[in-house]
């Protein structure tokens, strides 16, 4: 059997979605999952295909259509000692929870003077790409940076999204987990489902170079490669790609170490620009690494306004085009 | 939800309330989770003016619509199912991105839109073309719609069946749903503070009235009795959830009480019955204030063409439903008048196709908005930033893009 | 709310309910907003074990607690009585920065609070000094709490009277109110979950069901019953709005109605009736799942030290409350029993005050929390972020601060 | 009469968020206050002292407690044609309408092709100074920047107070009006009540200088006055403070140009360090002005944890100490 689980396997996001919540399920009677059709049918998705039926309804919880209802009870548990995955519909409808994750949960442990906490994973799918409207195409995640209390994880391939999922669960903290639709099924690897969880607060260099220094995570991290692989060739510039991974707390020491090796800095994400997680990074930065910046930071992000129906997935979200056009504007810069 | 996220084979309609599949996952699915209450209405509370075979049961008078009127409901039912099953091909042939059926829920908002007068606001769900229709709006403006392309009011930035028109006085819903069941009432209470006679009319589904919206919209109604109708269309199902997982009151009309509203159940394939009731909550808006009205009907489709019902309900659920379509009824109804015969049937199915196919092609053949057009409506005037923000991404796409 | 925006002239608490101004702006207070139900509690569907004059009503039956149990009950009310007119003094006086009276309340908090076991969980209101007290926490530990002090379970970081110890298993608010409700309803489900037999009692003002979230507890306890108990204090205000602006509904209770969840109306100024009322719920909880408790009360008392009465209710509306004081009522009933007379009163009176000296004396000169100790608690182990920035506060601050 | 009208008048931040309502709500029918307490006691903190009495209850409205039920409601409102100021009793209490403003009242231009509008005034008395503990000290406005749709004002002074109400009513797009509690009594100025509003979108620069630009908006442009004239005495900086006012659309003409000119910035909020407003800001400038500055852009604000009860108002909001001790290490920044 555990011969069995040390074997590799072909996995798709999807299914290393599954798999991790799986595994929590199994190996934790404390953990639950709840959300809207995420037991019967298995969420809309499917992420959770087949759970209830092998943990039950007790524990894989079809909820009522009401976010803020499903987080708020997550909350109680978690209070009461079970560690609640809530799956949000879409990232799109969080926000009628958003009291409740950063004004409840990221705060129970501090407003009690450290007596309660809130162990929660409340997973956001997240981004555009599969032609979603602006409803269901949404990057909500730099809402949940402004206080401390809440983690924050973006998943780039399978094998972070099981291993992060188990992270999360296991964390002592509540956890925004953001999920990338656009990749749940565009994307699969082959790695071994042993359980065990990723480390958070690590970025990732998953490309390395000296000239330049791009910062994304989720989807853009592979825009961001495709980016750099085509100025490689074209422009010989040698970039450097870090999926940062985790947002809060964000690899500081991974950052600076690239971007004093490099002084140029681009910063990817699809959600809008202004007050973007990119806004964050560019202070952060100039602030630590003033002295090494030979150009300004770049910013590429959607621009201010809601994801487009029928043009977004093509003219809103940023692409590697996009990418590299601001990697060239940051080679050339002069004062 | 969403096309290339759901099996893509090609469906029809039909297949839909015929599938024969049972298990789910390992097990089997259970007895059927919202069995058809119609035949024993009165039981349920649940108020008719026709039964099965369109005969009047005496329960609910007869609104006594004249000829003419019956007639436009039917037709204007007829050609919603049409128009429900060519959207349904349309996404499964990959031409309309996504779709959400309507089947079997013609009737409510058919009826409950010609008990309204044509200068009454209507705020939309998802599954209510015939609203618009029924104010005039061309069917190749839905089409336009539902292709998402420049020259409909929403310049394609909407997912399709996300429908309205300021000009038709139909606001489009906020796709979460239930959210704008406070705006409804809000606009409501703002015309009644402004002296205005307009009256206001809210589809939602039972689901949305899990949301506090619903809670708000009711309390505040109850408290501030703005003219407004909300129209619960309790379908049975919000996506895979069935309404005893939604809540455990005994209906949904009776949480009106809870707010001090008045309330009615009707039978929602019943259109004259959701006619009475609509149009008498309508009336009475000005001195009553608010009314819930719960609508027990079916959603005979799938939730979307990202769903797959086989793995929440069984097909002998569906069956008992369909005896029911609204469709059979009023026909019923109208021949047990000598309104209707199979040969007006044949000629309106076929008018109603010819219709559909003139107005998809005019469609399709329009154009999609262009990049630039994105950046408009964010405010009245744009920002600095927004403007640099166009300027910039004009600039960087590639051509073609 | 808070002290420098309140008028700071010292104000006896006697002096709120006998105040004799009535104008409000230009215009006239109306009549009483809140009109005392409950010498027709009948006719209004409010279950009663006592009258007014501490006579067996008949209708609820007595709970037959022992005696022992019965005094303690009393001495708790008086004690807690005394507490809220020494907090309204202290922040008078600056010694506290914020004061919310509960004057009035007091049946209803201690009665529900014995109800439960101790081992029970209960999410708390900020009128509820009694039940922390009543699980054995000490004084001191209340008026550090009241004092912003380092050495309480908060560590001075919550405003004055949002109390809690995890120790006693009461669980603090968090001071939006209401927000809370489903908090406790999904840590009542969590122990279902987990097959614990610990039962969950939630304490909320009728103002706060307006909001969403008592609609999510309601809807969720509907459908999947765990073992809670709502009370809600209908204590006829929630700050300046009486509960005619609030709801349309007649009763609070029949709100549980809308969700399936069973509901009673009691007497909150009976300590007996809460008692045996809330008694009831939590044995039928593991079997009926939740039930929302109305307790029609009154608060007697300003909204907080920062509000001012006079601009929305009548002393008349007050006095006639006075009558029905639960303090006087217990009292009566005890009587009655011969368990209690003049002696037993001032002797009481005046254990209560030397004990309320003693503590707040000793909270007083306890230390305000350090500034490093903001940092603690935010995550479980901080961040580099958070002791990068504690770093640097610590050595920015000026000496002194 | 309007003589009468055009004396200049000693009056409070109260009392000129009260006449801005009052001049409003006299000429124009349309406009509507709705909130918790607003109509017969005039609000908790009696800004709309009197409005009820004046107006009528029919468009001076008391509530139930529903802070989205609120939102929402005016939402409506203002579809139809009303123009609701809605009064949120403390910022902290926002949240709940979240959803509603961000994503309904801030979309519904966009989302209906330009068919429908929601001019609305969303009142947020926010920061913290009464002793509020972490609900009653809220700093929120950086939620609201993160995507277009929504104007956020910010006034420091009761003139500006004034205009800005009048202002954001008549303005076509939602505004976010974020009031300074701690100034609602303790600052007075005097000034002509003409009805005449506020341009939105200009900051002013209320110390010029010519060493360092400081960047900050509500009371702790005050702070940074004081620390600006304390460092002239003592260490000869000539520091200028801009007042932004304007969040969105911030002033960038007046940001950059005096950027341009000392090349040294200092950003300071009370919010929360991370993903506050600075956050945008230090990106922006880098971006826009990398070539002029002389040192890193230096942000003054709140550590990433609730506003403290007890020892917040002293210990967790920045403060001019604070802000001359920033000052000095921009001035002092060497490579
Ligand atoms: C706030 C929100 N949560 C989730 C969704 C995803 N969703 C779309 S339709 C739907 C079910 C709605 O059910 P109901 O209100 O009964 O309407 P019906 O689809 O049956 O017509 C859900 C959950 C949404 N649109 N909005
Ligand atoms: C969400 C939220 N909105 C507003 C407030 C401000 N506030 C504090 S107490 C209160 C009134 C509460 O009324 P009720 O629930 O009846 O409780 P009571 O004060 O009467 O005990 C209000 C509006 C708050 N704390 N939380
Ligand atoms: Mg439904
Ligand atoms: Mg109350």
């Amino acid at each position: 059997m555990s011969a069995v689980k040390q074997r590799s396997r072909k996995t798709t996001m999807l299914e290393a979605i599954n798999a991790g919540m799986a595994h929590e399920l199994e190996n934790d009677p404390d953990v639950v999952l709840l959300g809207e059709d995420v037991g019967r049918a298995g969420g809309i998705f499917r992420t959770s295909t087949g759970l209830q039926q092998r943990i039950g309804s007790k524990r894989v919880i079809d909820t009522p259509l009401d976010e803020k209802g499903i987080v708020a009870h997550a909350v109680g548990m978690a209070l009461y000692g079970l560690k609640p995955i809530v799956e949000i519909q879409f990232s799109g409808f969080i926000h009628d929870a958003f009291e409740h994750i950063m004004f409840c949960a990221a705060r129970y442990r501090w407003a009690s003077g450290g007596q309660y906490s809130c162990p929660m994973v409340i997973r956001a799918p997240s981004f555009g790409g599969i032609k979603g409207g602006f409803w269901h195409s949404q990057s909500v995640e730099a809402y949940f940076v402004h206080h401390g209390g809440i983690k924050i994880l973006c998943p780039s391939t399978p094998e972070d999204a099981y291993r992060m999922m188990i992270a999360a669960v296991r964390d002592p903290d509540p956890v925004l987990l953001v999920e990338a639709v656009p990749l749940y099924r565009a994307m699969s690897a082959s790695f071994v489902h042993d359980g065990v969880p990723a480390e958070i607060g690590r970025a990732e260099i998953i490309r390395p170079g000296k000239d330049l220094t791009i910062l994304s995570y989720g989807p853009m991290c592979h825009q961001s490669v495709i980016a750099a692989d085509d100025l490689a060739d074209t422009d010989a510039v040698d970039v450097e790609v870090i999926d940062l991974r985790t947002l809060i707390p964000y690899d500081i020491e991974s950052i600076l170490k690239s971007v004093k090796k490099t002084g140029r800095v681009v910063i990817v994400h699809e959600a809008p620009l202004s007050m973007g997680f990119g806004a964050e990074m560019a202070a952060v930065i100039q602030e630590k690494a003033f002295g090494y910046l030979h150009t300004p930071i770049q910013r590429v992000a959607a621009p201010d306004v809601p994801y487009h129906f029928s043009i977004g997935d093509e003219c809103y979200k940023p692409n590697a085009h996009r990418i590299g056009l601001a990697i060239k504007r940051a080679m050339a810069f002069e004062f | 939800m969403i096309r290339n996220l759901a099996a893509s084979r090609l469906k029809m309609v039909q297949h839909v309330t015929t599938r024969k599949k049972k298990t789910v996952g390992k097990g089997k699915l259970n007895a059927p989770a919202f069995i058809c209450p119609l035949a024993q209405a009165k039981d349920h509370g649940i108020r008719q003016v026709m039964d099965a075979e369109g005969n009047l049961t005496g329960d609910l008078a007869d609104p006594d619509l004249a000829d003419g009127q019956l007639i436009r409901l039917y037709e204007m039912m007829v050609l919603v199912r049409a128009i429900d099953d060519r959207g349904w091909i349309l996404q499964r042939s990959g031409r309309v991105e996504f779709w959400i059926p309507h089947r079997g829920l013609e009737a409510v908002h058919t009826a409950a839109t010609i008990a309204f007068n044509d200068d009454d606001w209507i705020f939309l769900g998802y599954r209510h073309p015939g609203t618009l229709l029924l104010r005039g709006v061309p069917l190749v403006q839905l089409f336009a719609q539902f292709f998402g392309r420049a020259d409909e009011p929403f310049k394609g930035r909407r997912l399709p069946t996300l429908m309205g028109d300021r000009r038709a006085n139909v606001v489009p819903m906020t796709t979460q749903v239930g959210s704008y069941i406070p705006h409804a009432c809000g606009a409501a209470w703002a015309a009644k503070i402004k002296g205005d006679d307009t009256r206001f009319l809210a589809f939602f589904g039972e689901g949305s009235s899990s949301r506090g919206e619903f809670h708000s919209a009711l309390n505040f109604a109850g408290v501030h009795k703005p003219p407004v109708v909300f129209l619960c269309e309790n379908n049975g199902w919000a996506v895979t959830t069935p309404t005893s997982l939604q809540t455990a009151s005994t209906t949904f009309a009776e949480k009106g009480d809870a707010y001090g509203v008045r309330n009615i159940r009707v039978d929602g394939n019943d259109p004259l019955a959701v006619f009475a009731a609509t149009r008498e909550a309508r009336d009475l808006a000005p001195e009553k204030g608010a009314t819930l009205i719960e609508a027990v009907t079916y959603r005979m489709g799938y939730h979307t063409t990202s769903d797959n019902p086989d793995l929440y309900r069984t097909p002998e659920e569906v069956a008992v439903w369909e005896a029911w379509d609204p469709l059979i009824r009023m026909r019923k109804y109208l021949e047990n008048k000598d309104l209707w015969n199979e040969q007006h049937e044949e000629e309106l199915w076929a008018r109603c196709l010819a219709e559909i196919d003139v107005a998809v092609h005019a469609a399709e053949a329009m154009p999609l908005p262009g990049p630039a057009s994105m950046f408009d409506d964010t405010f009245e005037e744009p920002t600095w930033m927004l403007e640099e923000q166009r300027e910039q991404l004009l600039a960087e796409l590639e051509p073609g893009e």
